[in-house]
């Protein structure tokens, strides 16, 4: 299958001529130029789909190697039964539970970047909010999958859906479990709607600029006949704007709604009231730096460093510069209200988490989640790409032991003295898992650049026009009006 | 209680087609598709007592340990599945031990053998009784009766009888009656100091009870009759709690239920009795002048430096004994345990007289009036004799049953290098324990739920009792006898005319009893079949109590003047520690290691499972180097075995405890490589009053090996700690009474 | 894999049933309106502590004034419930609610034996109308209805001379000879997980409320008396049990002269 | 059942609290009574249970990770600081003199199990509602229901449920009873299979039995008429059983005379100065209002010797 664009030229094959100015590939790009054309943007998202970097394949390839691990674990761990994955009946929950709420949390970034700050009309996000909103509905997805693993008799799942029978049992409404269910379920599906509604316009663009293949057909059917009409243009506008209102509500109660599995119960150290804004905003923090990780491997796989360039990474690493900072007052806050509490046992708990069996890991996950995003705060480092890159793996896996430090040690030390267990070490059928999840999630978002617009055409456009009118203005000294998108 | 009248007919034509076992799933399993069998339950006429779905209850005797306790099985569609205890009985009164419930799992061990096997070079060989027994015959002809020994455990009832009567039968043929672990030097002492061998203990109308190491919570003589007077001792029938002070040098499940535990060098128990005796002196108490001037030297300064009790604990003690009589003074395991084991004993017994308990708490025991069933114990000297005349090459056949000698033997008695002089060993078991494995012919055993006897306790409550073991189910697998059908076949060869007239042994037993009906307690005009109707379906026949005293006189005592006790051990520093063998309540001396329930129940003190350990304590841990968990080695003069660490507080610094019974190579696959047997480290030491090996005197040293466990029990990483929770609360007050209670 | 088809129909169907049982409020027929008797048995408890004496207890509405459900009728259900209000139930009268056919070792005739006297049934004979409890004795007292020893078979048989000869006749007393027991196959069978009680159920219908046995019996059962190898009428689904169970929420599991069964799950799944 | 009849009947289908809630106990409430001072934790009552509720045995290397199946444990307390396990702490601890004192006061034996609790917080949490309370005070395991979420173990104070992590009845396997000791399973208990959370039902089995007798009859269950594995086998008769709301029963005395209130979390116990029988009696872990049905009894010690 070859791919054309609508004028019968090839693909431009020559990677320098992407670039506006001649650069070479590699070269920072500070910011999107002005100059470049509308066709350019077209052309070189549209390019992306056919030829990304050879890497591409090397990872998709390796991709599919951690989800093979991680299948061969489950089969393992389903024919034989949850013992093997060592847990004990104190620590009953273990990775899986820390894992499934970091998924769910790195879903927030992608409606923070998309609906919130559409709402904000931060210009900046337009290059990215397309990979992050994908980024949100594969974390759900992720994170459902966790949820499937965790449970002793998985086949039975849906016993959970509170479904008409003849027996005349439902699901128990109270349990948190439940309410994830529901919260989970709705978010995954408002925001692959809010995904796909906001790629309408750049599907009709492929669909265009596409001949023959099955990429025709899908684009043609996913289009819904878009033409970009006026009345197209102003619709869409007002479904975009109504639906990206809904998701952040959607997103602030989920996690809150996924913190209040642990908020809800009795366990000392579960039972903190500031759990959900805590957990609301880690999820951000912990998303926000999986974003910049996948930032540079988009740019890099798929040739965008005219459109994610380093305005908008530095952009980026400050929002989650700010966003660890909040985090880190909230993390400090809720360890201040444990410590000043009246409730010994959760006291108890907080000093267990700092001297005892866990204590290493807690310390490394204050070390990563809150010391190391300091390095954010230095400018010469914010476009970094290495630094960056390794910054926010880092992040991520302070951010996910984060999760495990709330799952584990808490559950290791609860009310009840006899049955303390700190020695149960998760086995590698939980460790193959988690290890799997992260290829599963990758390869998701490997697809999906693929076969969809990663970056969104229709508003680099936009703000590639805003820019020509801002540099006109500056050109004949006039000023810029606001509002040009 | 059910019509049994023709159960054990009924029982053989169940058989085990007709019970569908419901191992039932939840897993993906539906509404089944027609593929279960459901059948009737036999051909023949349905009793009343086997509706399917309905519990039937039926008496038996529980033979897990010698205490006698009565039980009923509840039998469902020909299945035993819960043993409960029979409330009729004034020993156990409706209740069970732990021990006593897992005789199901040795009942429906996978373990068992169902077949006798002949040894074949290294090979077993699956044979018929018939050929056995032919065997048997053959092997014994030629042979004088003096060169056949018989070894076992305790006996007593209709076995014991037969038995006897075989060992008669053969000529000069020994029976030698051996057990691990049994109060041998405590019943000599008891039997000089009140004339009777196991006096019945009143521990319910005790005020205080102070014990010299007698675990009679645990596993000492009968637990389950002693748990029950403790609780009664406890609320305190006449308004004052009872107070249970324990002297020992390891802690037991009576120590740990203590109201003080007095922890005791190892080997001064007596002197600390005595030194009781003269404080009580000291303090104005009226203290017979014989018992006086045996325990003038015994001063407090004295007693403190050698047995290492605080002065002030003592004081206390003398105070509440002085004040609050009756009390009750025990002496167990841990104080006969020593070379000066009997004069330790005869030293507690006398501070029974001294403080006048005798008659009182400690009073005549029942007994019954038939000799040939009276129960037959014995200690460990008459290995060691069966051993010497193996080594002579005396023992041309050797049987045993109820017991594993190569197991429990400590290696100076070299039995099982003996046992190879022996040139046929016939070895009764249920499993393939180590004795079996040296065994030249194995015959396989009923487990006790499905063979008839009877059997007579050694320690009764209130009244004589012969207890009836009834079979409550049919036999798992067909090719297994009970040992009385065994003993009857082996009679029938010798004394046909006398015996070919019993079916089988449940013929045998019956006709003993329903001939003696008269003497049981029936009425003469009573009818055989309703009087063995009734026996069995009691399970139990009460006979009057006696109404001997004990001696209550010190001067009676033979020996008293010439009673002497060594200072407290020097030390020893090539073997710096005392070896405690601690009697575990679930494993006993090692028969009922291969109950899966009984492994996997913690051990109360230490909540340790499946494995064996070694206490001790912190200071000493320190000591040597170990903490928790490290594998060291103990060495004792005779061997060394490698065992794990477990620091415990609950023991004497100069000690270490093992528990006995784990440690298995064979018998089966729950026993096997679980723990590590210390009675392969035991040093040949002997009362020297009585011969039994002295199980406490072992010297032994530990040293690091440098290999580490984590330590497999039931207690969190916090130990015995609460974390300052409220979770078990205990009030400390003076005077409590309880008895008001509901 | 079957199972895994039939649960994702299910949660399809399901889902839907959600949304569309929100209108559906006529199937409310289990409505439970606030019962003044409660608050007072609960008042009644507060007052005195914490133990309630047993007149207090009786106070609840539905108590020995209430009468009991003297209609059982069997359940019929038409294809609006079936889709909305019980899809599972829906889907099983496709697959198994007759369950399999189970080849029996004797083909017995349940006609022949316990069939109405007057009825001339397929193999032209009529039927001999033996109550189910001549045979099936123990299931007024037991959990189990059981299944006859052989020796019963043979104590009527062995004086009929007149179908001795007959194949089936044969066969039993082969079995009698041999002394073994017939290895009957169980037709109505539950899971593991369900302990249905047919003392209880024999108990209150047949002997309390003194319905004929073939009602109470049939219930669940099917007309056996006009079969041969008897084989499943009905679902034997929690549905089924439920249907009758869930009558009156406001009646406990323990209530002792209750109308309705109880509604605890504990009762079946222990 | 429609989901509009659900939704008009909300609070119907959950009790919150004994007393508060819209269901009283209707003739029975089965609670339960432990003394601890004639407890002398032999372990009878746990092996009582393994026999009677099909309990497995999952072998040393799985009850060394936490996986053990005892639903009824036998806790062993020392009244003195714990040992400490690190050889360094250990150092401090016996240079301190902690260490030369033996526990001589003895040990407390703590039986504990599903403490049924009257406002259990496992039943909340279960997303399928497999943990209910019972109209007769016991909160049931619906073992066919469980999807096995273990958050009501997580949510449990006492941590008294047990989740099977194996499948413990596969004779491929996990071979717990294995030829012929799987005769010995009792069938009125399911055998539980892998994946659901299993825990003390107060041997319902043995109460529906007699509970239905009692119905056919017309009468409610009378004291003495039924009694737990654990209780029939205490050889000290530490444990008692019974229908609290029966004013014969032995457990409702108790309960009565140790002053503990059901309903209450803080309990107005009197001392009684002077009177030498104290109220002994309280609920583990009270303080977070599951409202237990097992009363424990103090330990008693003498403080003369």
């Amino acid at each position: 299958m070859t791919l054309k664009i609508k004028d019968d030229k090839p693909f431009l094959r020559d990677t320098s001529k992407m670039l506006w100015d001649g650069e070479p590939a590699h070269a920072e790009v500070k910011d999107m130029s002005p100059h470049i054309s509308f066709a350019q943007i077209t052309s070189d998202v549209v390019n992306s789909l056919e030829n990304p970097r050879p890497i591409y394949w090397w990872a998709i390839a390796v991709c599919v190697f951690m989800i093979a691990v991680g299948v061969a674990c489950e089969v393992y761990q389903y024919r034989t039964g949850l013992g093997v994955s060592n847990k004990s009946n104190t620590n009953v929950w273990g990775v899986y539970i820390a894992s499934f709420v970091f998924w769910v949390g790195v879903s927030h970034a992608g409606t923070l970047l998309s609906a919130l700050l559409h709402l904000t009309h931060s210009d900046w996000r337009k290059s990215v909010f397309r990979y992050a909103e994908a980024m949100t509905t594969f974390a759900l997805m992720t994170a459902g999958l966790f949820v499937l693993v965790h449970l002793g008799r998985m086949w039975q799942v849906y016993y959970v859906m509170p479904y008409p029978n003849e027996r005349g049992v439902w699901s128990n409404f109270q349990s948190p479990l439940v309410w994830d269910m529901f919260v989970i379920g709705t978010y995954l599906t408002c925001s692959s709607i809010f995904l796909y509604t906001g790629m309408i316009p750049d599907l009709a663009v492929f669909r265009d600029n596409i001949h023959d293949g099955w990429r025709k057909k899908l684009y043609t059917f996913l289009a819904m006949g878009w033409q970009g009409t006026d009345r197209h243009w102003r619709n869409f506008r007002v479904a975009y704007l109504t639906l990206s209102v809904y998701l952040i509500i959607l997103a602030v109660s989920g996690h809150s709604v996924v913190s209040s599995d642990f908020a809800m119960s009795q366990q000392p150290g579960f039972h903190i009231t500031s759990f959900p804004p805590y957990f609301v905003v880690g999820a951000l923090y912990s998303g926000n730096a999986a974003l910049i990780t996948v930032f540079i491997v988009l740019r890099f796989m798929f040739r965008y460093e005219q459109y994610l360039n380093m305005d908008v990474l530095r952009k980026l690493v400050r929002l989650t510069f700010a966003l660890a900072m909040i985090w880190t007052y909230l993390h400090l806050i809720e360890m201040a209200t444990v410590w000043y509490g009246h409730d010994t046992a959760a006291r108890d708990q907080l000093y267990f988490k700092a001297t005892g069996a866990y204590a290493g890991w807690w310390w490394l996950f204050n070390f990563l989640a809150i010391v190391c995003p300091w390095v954010m705060a230095f400018r010469r480092w914010q476009t970094n790409l290495p630094v960056q890159m390794v910054l926010s793996l880092l992040l991520n896996v302070g951010m996910w032991l984060e999760r495990w430090m709330i799952v584990a040690p808490t559950l290791g030390h609860s009310h009840y003295p006899w049955t303390f267990d700190f020695d149960q070490w998760p086995s590698f059928v939980q460790w193959g898992i988690l290890f799997a999840s992260f290829g599963w999630f990758a390869l998701l978002i490997l697809i999906f650049c693929k076969v969809f617009p990663a970056v969104s055409m229709y508003e680099l456009k936009e703000l590639n026009y805003a820019r020509k009118v801002e540099a006109h203005h500056a050109l004949v000294g006039e000023p810029a009006t606001k509002g040009a998108h | 209680m059910e019509n049994n009248f023709n159960r054990r007919d009924f029982l053989k034509v169940l058989g085990w087609g007709g019970a569908a076992v419901t191992l039932s799933a939840c897993g993906n399993t539906s509404v089944e598709n027609g593929t279960e069998f459901v059948t009737s339950h036999s051909t023949e006429a349905m009793p009343e007592y086997a509706i399917p779905g309905v519990y039937v209850h039926f008496n038996s005797t529980c033979a897990q340990c010698d205490g006698g306790c009565s039980i009923f099985g509840r039998v469902r569609e020909g299945r035993v599945l819960k043993l409960e205890g029979n409330p009729e009985s004034p020993i156990n009164k409706g209740k069970i031990c732990g021990l006593g419930q897992a005789a199901l799992q040795a009942h429906y061990n996978p373990d068992r053998i169902t077949h006798p096997m002949l040894r074949k070079g290294d090979q077993g060989e699956t044979i018929t009784w018939d050929q056995a027994f032919a065997l048997i015959k053959d092997k014994l002809t030629g042979v004088e009766g003096g060169e056949v020994a018989f070894l076992t455990g305790a006996t007593s009832g209709h076995t014991g009888a037969l038995l006897k009567n075989y060992v008669d039968a053969l000529g000069s043929a020994k029976h030698y009656a051996y057990e691990a672990v049994t109060p041998t030097v405590v019943r000599a002492a008891n039997k000089k100091s009140y004339g009777v061998e196991m006096p019945r203990l009143h521990i319910d109308k005790a005020r205080v009870v102070v014990s010299f190491g007698a675990d009679f919570l645990g596993a000492w003589v009968s637990p389950v009759n002693f748990t029950q007077q403790y609780a009664k001792f406890r609320k305190g029938s006449d308004g004052m709690r009872g107070v249970l002070v324990q002297v020992e040098s390891k802690m037991t499940l009576t120590g740990a239920n203590a109201d003080r535990w007095l922890c005791i060098r190892p080997g001064t128990e007596g002197i600390y009795a005595l030194g009781l005796i003269n404080a009580l002196g000291a303090k104005g108490f009226k203290v017979p002048a014989t018992a006086a001037t045996i325990a003038r030297d015994y001063t407090a300064e004295r007693v403190v430096q050698e047995t290492g009790v605080s002065a002030e604990h003592t004081e206390k003690l003398v105070a509440i004994l002085m004040q609050r009589t009756p009390s009750l003074v025990l002496v167990g395991t841990a104080a006969e345990g020593y070379a000066h084991g009997s004069e330790n004993a005869a030293a507690i017994t006398l501070l029974n007289h001294v403080l006048g308990n005798v008659g009182k708490t400690m009073v005549y025991p029942a007994s019954v009036p038939f000799p040939q069933i009276e129960p037959k114990a014995g200690g460990r000297n008459t290995l060691h004799a069966l051993s010497d005349d193996m080594k002579q090459g005396k023992v041309k056949v050797l049987f045993t049953y109820g017991s594993n000698p190569v197991f429990t033997s400590n290696p100076s008695v070299e039995f099982k290098e003996n046992l190879q002089k022996v040139p046929f060993k016939v070895v009764l078991t249920h499993y393939r324990d180590e004795t079996a494995m040296e065994a030249d012919l194995v015959l396989p055993l009923d487990s006790v739920l499905e063979d008839w006897g009877s059997s007579v306790p050694e320690y009764m409550a209130e009244t004589a009792q012969i207890n009836i073991q009834q079979a409550l189910s049919e036999r798992l697998y067909p090719e297994t006898r009970g040992f009385g059908d065994v003993l009857l076949a082996l009679l029938k060869q010798r004394r046909p005319a006398e015996y070919d007239k019993y079916e089988d042994f449940y013929a045998y037993l019956r006709n003993a009893m329903v001939t003696n009906k008269v003497a049981l307690g029936a009425s003469s005009g009573t009818s055989d079949d309703i009087f063995w109707r009734d026996t069995v379906s009691r399970g139990i026949i009460k006979l009057p109590a006696t109404t001997a005293k004990v001696s209550g006189k010190l001067a009676a005592i033979p020996s008293l003047a010439k009673l002497t006790l060594p200072n407290a051990f020097a030390v020893d520093e090539a073997y710096p520690f005392h070896l405690i063998p601690y009697t575990s309540a679930h494993v006993r001396d090692g028969r009922h290691a291969n109950i899966p329930w009984l492994q996997e129940s913690p051990d109360p003190i230490t909540t340790i499972v499946w494995d064996s350990w070694i206490e001790i304590h912190p200071t000493t841990a320190i000591k040597l180097g170990v903490v928790e968990g490290d594998i060291v080695e103990v060495a004792s003069r005779s061997g060394a075995i490698k065992v794990m660490v477990y620091v415990f507080k609950g023991i004497h610094p100069d000690a270490v405890s093992i528990p006995m019974g784990y440690g298995h190579e064979a018998m089966g696959r729950y026993a096997k490589n679980v723990g590590s047997n210390v009675f392969k480290i035991l040093d040949s030491i002997f009362d020297r009053e009585t011969g039994e090996l002295a199980l406490h005197e072992t010297r032994v040293k530990v040293t690091k090996t440098g290999q580490k466990v984590r330590i497999v029990k039931d207690e969190g990483p916090y130990g015995g700690g609460q974390a300052g929770k409220r979770i078990a609360l205990r009030k400390t007050t003076d005077k409590v009474n309880l008895s008001k209670e509901v | 894999m079957h199972r895994i088809f039939l649960n994702s129909i299910v949660l399809l169907v399901g889902l839907f049933a959600a949304t569309a049982s929100f209108a559906d409020s006529s199937t409310a027929h289990d409505g439970v309106a606030p019962s003044a008797g409660n608050a007072a048995a609960a008042a009644a408890v507060e007052k005195k502590g914490f133990i309630a004496d047993y007149d207090n207890i009786f106070i609840v509405k539905g108590g020995p004034e209430a009468k009991p459900t003297t209609e059982i009728k069997p359940l019929e259900w038409n294809w609006v419930d079936k889709l909305f209000y019980n899809p599972m139930g829906w889907i099983n009268s496709f697959t198994d609610q007759l369950g399999p056919e189970v080849e029996q070792p004797i083909e017995f005739p349940h006609d022949r034996h316990a069939g109405d006297p007057g009825k001339v049934n397929p193999d032209g004979k009529t039927g001999d109308g033996i109550n189910c409890m001549y045979c099936h004795t123990f299931a007024r007292r037991s959990l189990t209805a059981g299944i006859p020893p052989l020796r019963k078979c043979i104590g009527c048989h062995q004086n009929i001379p007149s179908v001795r000869d007959t194949p089936r006749i044969v066969k039993l007393f082969e079995y009698w000879d041999a002394g073994k027991p017939i290895p009957w196959k169980k037709v109505h069978d539950l899971p593991d997980y369900v302990r249905f009680n047919h003392e209880r159920h024999i108990q209150r219908f047949v002997f309390k409320q003194e319905r004929p046995y073939k009602e109470v019996c049939g219930y669940c059962h099917g007309d056996v008396a006009s079969m041969t190898v008897a084989r499943r009428q009905r679902t034997l689904s929690m549905g089924f049990c439920v249907n009758c169970h869930k009558k009156n929420h406001s009646l406990d599991s323990t209530y002792t002269k209750a109308g309705h069964g109880p509604n605890d799950c504990f009762m079946c799944h222990k | 059942m429609s989901i509009a009849n659900l939704l008009q009947n909300w609070s119907r289908y959950r009790d919150t609290h004994p007393y508060g809630g819209a269901k009283p106990h209707m003739g029975y409430k089965w609670a339960m009574a432990i003394d601890m001072d004639i407890c002398t934790g032999c372990n009878a009552c746990s092996v009582a249970c393994y026999a009677e509720n099909n309990l497995a045995v999952v072998g040393k290397e799985k009850f060394l990770n936490g996986k053990s199946m005892h639903w009824l444990r036998i806790e062993r307390y020392w009244h003195d600081t714990p040992e400490p396990t690190d050889p360094l702490q250990l150092t401090a601890y016996t240079a301190s003199g902690a260490g030369k004192h033996f526990p001589d006061q003895g040990a407390h034996f703590l039986p504990i199990m599903c403490q049924h609790c009257e406002a259990a917080p496992c039943e909340t949490v279960c997303p399928v509602g497999a943990t209910n309370h019972t109209q007769d005070g016991i909160n049931s395991q619906i073992y066919n229901r469980c999807v096995g979420s273990r958050y009501c173990l997580v949510n449990c104070p006492y941590k008294v449920r047990y989740f099977n992590w194996y499948n413990y009845q596969d004779p491929a396997t996990e071979n717990v009873w294995p030829e012929p000791l799987n005769q010995q399973l009792n069938p009125d208990v399911t055998v539980r299979s892998k994946g659901v959370m299993e825990k003390c039902t107060f041997c319902v089995q043995r109460l529906r039995a007699v509970m239905v007798d009692a119905r056919t009859e017309e009468r409610l269950v009378r004291e003495g008429e039924v009694q737990t594995a654990c209780q029939q086998a205490c050889m000290a008769g530490a444990i008692s059983f019974g229908n609290m709301l029966n004013p014969d029963s032995r457990v409702g005395k108790q309960w009565i005379e140790q002053g503990v209130n059901i309903a209450l979390d803080v309990q107005s116990k009197n001392e009684h100065v002077g009177d030498n029988t104290p109220k002994r009696g309280y609920r583990i872990l009270e303080n977070l209002r599951p409202y237990p049905s097992v009363m424990y009894l103090e330990q008693v010690r003498e403080s003369s010797v």
